[in-house]
């Protein structure tokens, strides 16, 4: 490898995430990089934002300034964030709000990932020095969701790759990731194999190779990642 | 007509007993959970609980309240059915994260979608029902499973408490109850499913003071209601409705 | 965003084929029962259907409406799935009753409270479920049985469709939708079962008109809405609202 | 047998039922005799009526002299008949309303019977004659509801008994009845037996046994249905 790349923003991994938002569609969105993704969507587009404690369609996160004005402890998402309300939002219990993601009825869903392997299985729940983590919502919502993207920095700050072969942390779902959106690329989960459609600016497949365990197949329409 | 209306939190939990289930509406904060219930568990001292709960309190995030923490702090549980029941931090362990970590505390980690359907169930008479969540997990283990529609899925039974400690909005004296906002998380079905179902509310109206097409739990799954005297200090802001008309 | 307001129940049903399976909301009268949406089906005449549903129609209420009865008079089902298939009275049997005496319709009666358990069982992702009803009966014929804490229970199958044609009182447009008293019935349950569901609405409103503690059916669940342009001649009072208040 | 006894008409009936309530109980009438009971509710008791297809707490039948004025399509209880609001009532769909039935949280149903066994098998949905019968919610209620008491007639028009050591008719649900309250006798379903807890006017115990296929067992108490 040459000098050392540039890779992608949090913000711009969660820009390129956007893309794949449609109108009309009905988003979960996990905590860390996903919740980003609310920033940016596309310009008249309407998105229907689900979260699993039991609220759909409501609007954008309350910021740090505006919590003494708007922030009420009975409208928060899965992140414990406060929410602000939107015409045609409405609220659930959680059997149901589950039943809409096992369902599913819930279009795209976007977690982050500590590692995703070639099959698509995703470990997202218990770094093994814990000991122990929280299972959450994420097994459901990997099951259910009708498309399933993970968000990860490409490798550990520690150089450890991250999309393996097999994972070697306790799993979330099996077969369950259908797009890997990383800091250098956007990886394509198939019946094939992993297929690589965009590298970020500057690398090259080789180079997104090297960090990636499986084989990449490589196809000829290969993009850089643009936004 | 029955009384369901109690006049103080102690007397809400007064036979509560060792060793009882108890569910805990709640999720990542203090909107939805019964926060002066859980005090005067605390104080009633009970011991050797079993408590069930989206979370098992001290999750760490900025709002600091009252929540199940207070319970292992005291030393009053014996195991946790939660499907978030760790700190956010790592580095600012729960009490329950320690007690478990220690072996003095039991855990049951669920997935969230299966434990809110698993207390349904409860509620419902349903005995046990085929999920596709948690399949070739940690979760599967000891679980029956089996292929339905060409997909695998685990066998999960209900799971009923004796009481359910839950929040809403209001009630009519009858019991019947509306939430606010997301406040309603797992309290509507933790109703359905104990043999007593003990409500805080912060309001209490005749019956037929609430809109019959937008009561959330029936009366029938409520035993007994206690009205919040002193608000806490949370981002509340009773005022002002969700309900942002655009006409 | 995307328009799910439709401008005709001719247009509602237009992709419905043949061999469809279709979800009727209703119970023992109109209210509740997408007429219209029926009467388009009629008249688009395709067959084969597998219909399901609390009745299957003409069950000889006072009241006398088109519901599916219309379907088997005009031979387009094939079969039906349903927990009150056949009329009240012996003497004035139904035409369903009729075709599957003849053999020419296949029945598959199921108890009210399992219908609507696989119906929902469908929209949620639950494969199947263990229930007590049936234990002992006609219904255990070819099934699963085990006992669950001590019970005999059975296992059921979760039942999706292809479409569901439902009724409801209100709907914005971005499809949330709201009932009126027991026209509730399995319409907000099949909502979610169906592959396309289809709501018949006697008013369309702007997103945040309706009360969102009070919205029953989340708009992710509709596919197309229509609004009822000529009321029938039922007993139904809109001005009238249900909430009798006291104070 | 001397002659004819006198019996107790339906409205009798349903007064002696009605007698099975208490206060604040939650309780589900079924069509026909049942369905009377609500006519005989002991002053000063609330009793919250429940329907399966899906009401809870609402008021008395609009009878047929007030339809043009109160009947509403869109309120009507499980046998098409229009019922009348209530303050506190409230309504919920089919898979909560069997939810509470098949929870046990229906205090006390009442449902007619074509038969009824020395265990509490209860049938009631189908008469062999016409071939085919309606399920409906029966089997839920009867397996679910917390007391189910079981009314009809002590014998057919015919003469033929309907309390029989096992039914011939198919089954509604199996060991399901606690009590059976018939046109001259009321009788508790025991893990003993069948036991005689009241007769009807003028009838003895030996005249009921006469009329019930399964041996009774008559206590010390046994007592006259008074009203």
């Amino acid at each position: 490898m040459g000098p050392t790349k540039g890779k992608l923003t949090r913000e711009l991994m969660a820009m390129r995430i956007s893309q794949e938002l449609f109108d009309g569609a009905v988003v979960n969105l996990g905590i860390g990089i996903p919740t980003l993704v609310s920033s940016y969507i596309p310009e008249g587009m309407t998105i229907i934002f689900h979260t699993q404690n039991g609220a759909l369609g409501f609007g954008p996160v309350v910021t740090a300034d505006e919590v003494a004005e708007k922030a009420d402890v009975d409208l928060i998402n899965a992140g414990g964030q406060y929410i602000t309300p939107l015409p045609g939002m409405c609220f659930f219990h959680h059997a149901d709000s589950f039943g809409m993601i096992r369902g599913g009825h819930i279009d795209l869903t976007v977690l982050g990932a500590l590692q995703v392997s070639e099959k698509g299985d995703l470990a997202n729940w218990l770094f093994p020095a814990r000991g122990v983590g929280n299972i959450g919502g994420g097994m459901d919502l990997a099951v259910g969701a009708k498309k399933v993207i993970a968000a990860m920095e490409h490798v550990t700050k520690n150089g450890e790759l991250r999309i393996l072969k097999e994972c070697n942390y306790p799993l979330t779902a099996k077969e369950c990731v259908d797009l890997i959106v990383t800091d250098i690329a956007v990886i394509e989960v198939t019946r094939e194999g992993l297929v690589l459609r965009e590298h970020a600016p500057g690398w090259t497949a080789e180079e997104v190779q090297a960090l990636t365990e499986p084989r990449l197949i490589i196809p000829p329409d290969l993009k850089e990642i643009s936004f | 007509m029955v009384n369901k209306v109690v006049g103080s939190f102690e007397e809400a939990v007064a036979d509560v007993f060792d060793g009882a289930t108890i569910m805990f509406g709640n999720f990542a904060g203090p909107g939805g959970f019964p926060i002066n219930l859980c005090r005067a568990l605390r104080h009633k001292g009970v011991k050797n609980l079993t408590i069930i709960g989206n979370t098992a309190g001290g999750i760490g995030l900025t709002t600091d309240f009252d929540d199940q923490a207070i319970l292992f702090e005291n030393r009053q549980v014996k195991k946790v059915i939660a499907s978030f029941p760790f700190s956010i931090s790592p580095s600012r362990p729960s009490p329950c994260e320690k007690q478990v970590l220690a072996g003095e505390v039991e855990l049951e980690i669920v997935p969230q979608g299966t434990l809110a359907e698993r207390i349904r169930a409860a509620g419902y008479g349903i005995g046990a029902f085929y999920t596709p969540t948690g399949v070739g997990t940690v979760v599967e283990k000891g679980k029956e499973k089996r292929v339905i529609n060409g997909r695998e899925m685990l066998l999960e039974y209900a799971l009923p408490a004796d009481f359910a400690f839950i929040r809403a909005f209001k009630a009519d004296k009858l019991g019947n109850l509306v939430y606010r906002g997301t406040q309603r998380n797992f309290n509507p079905i933790m109703a359905t499913a104990a043999r007593i179902t003990i409500a805080e509310v912060d309001e209490i109206v005749e019956a037929g003071e609430i809109d019959p097409e937008a009561i959330v739990t029936p009366g029938i799954f409520v035993n007994r209601i206690v009205k919040v005297t002193k608000q806490e200090d949370f981002p509340r802001h009773l005022e002002r409705s969700f309900w942002v008309k655009t006409a």
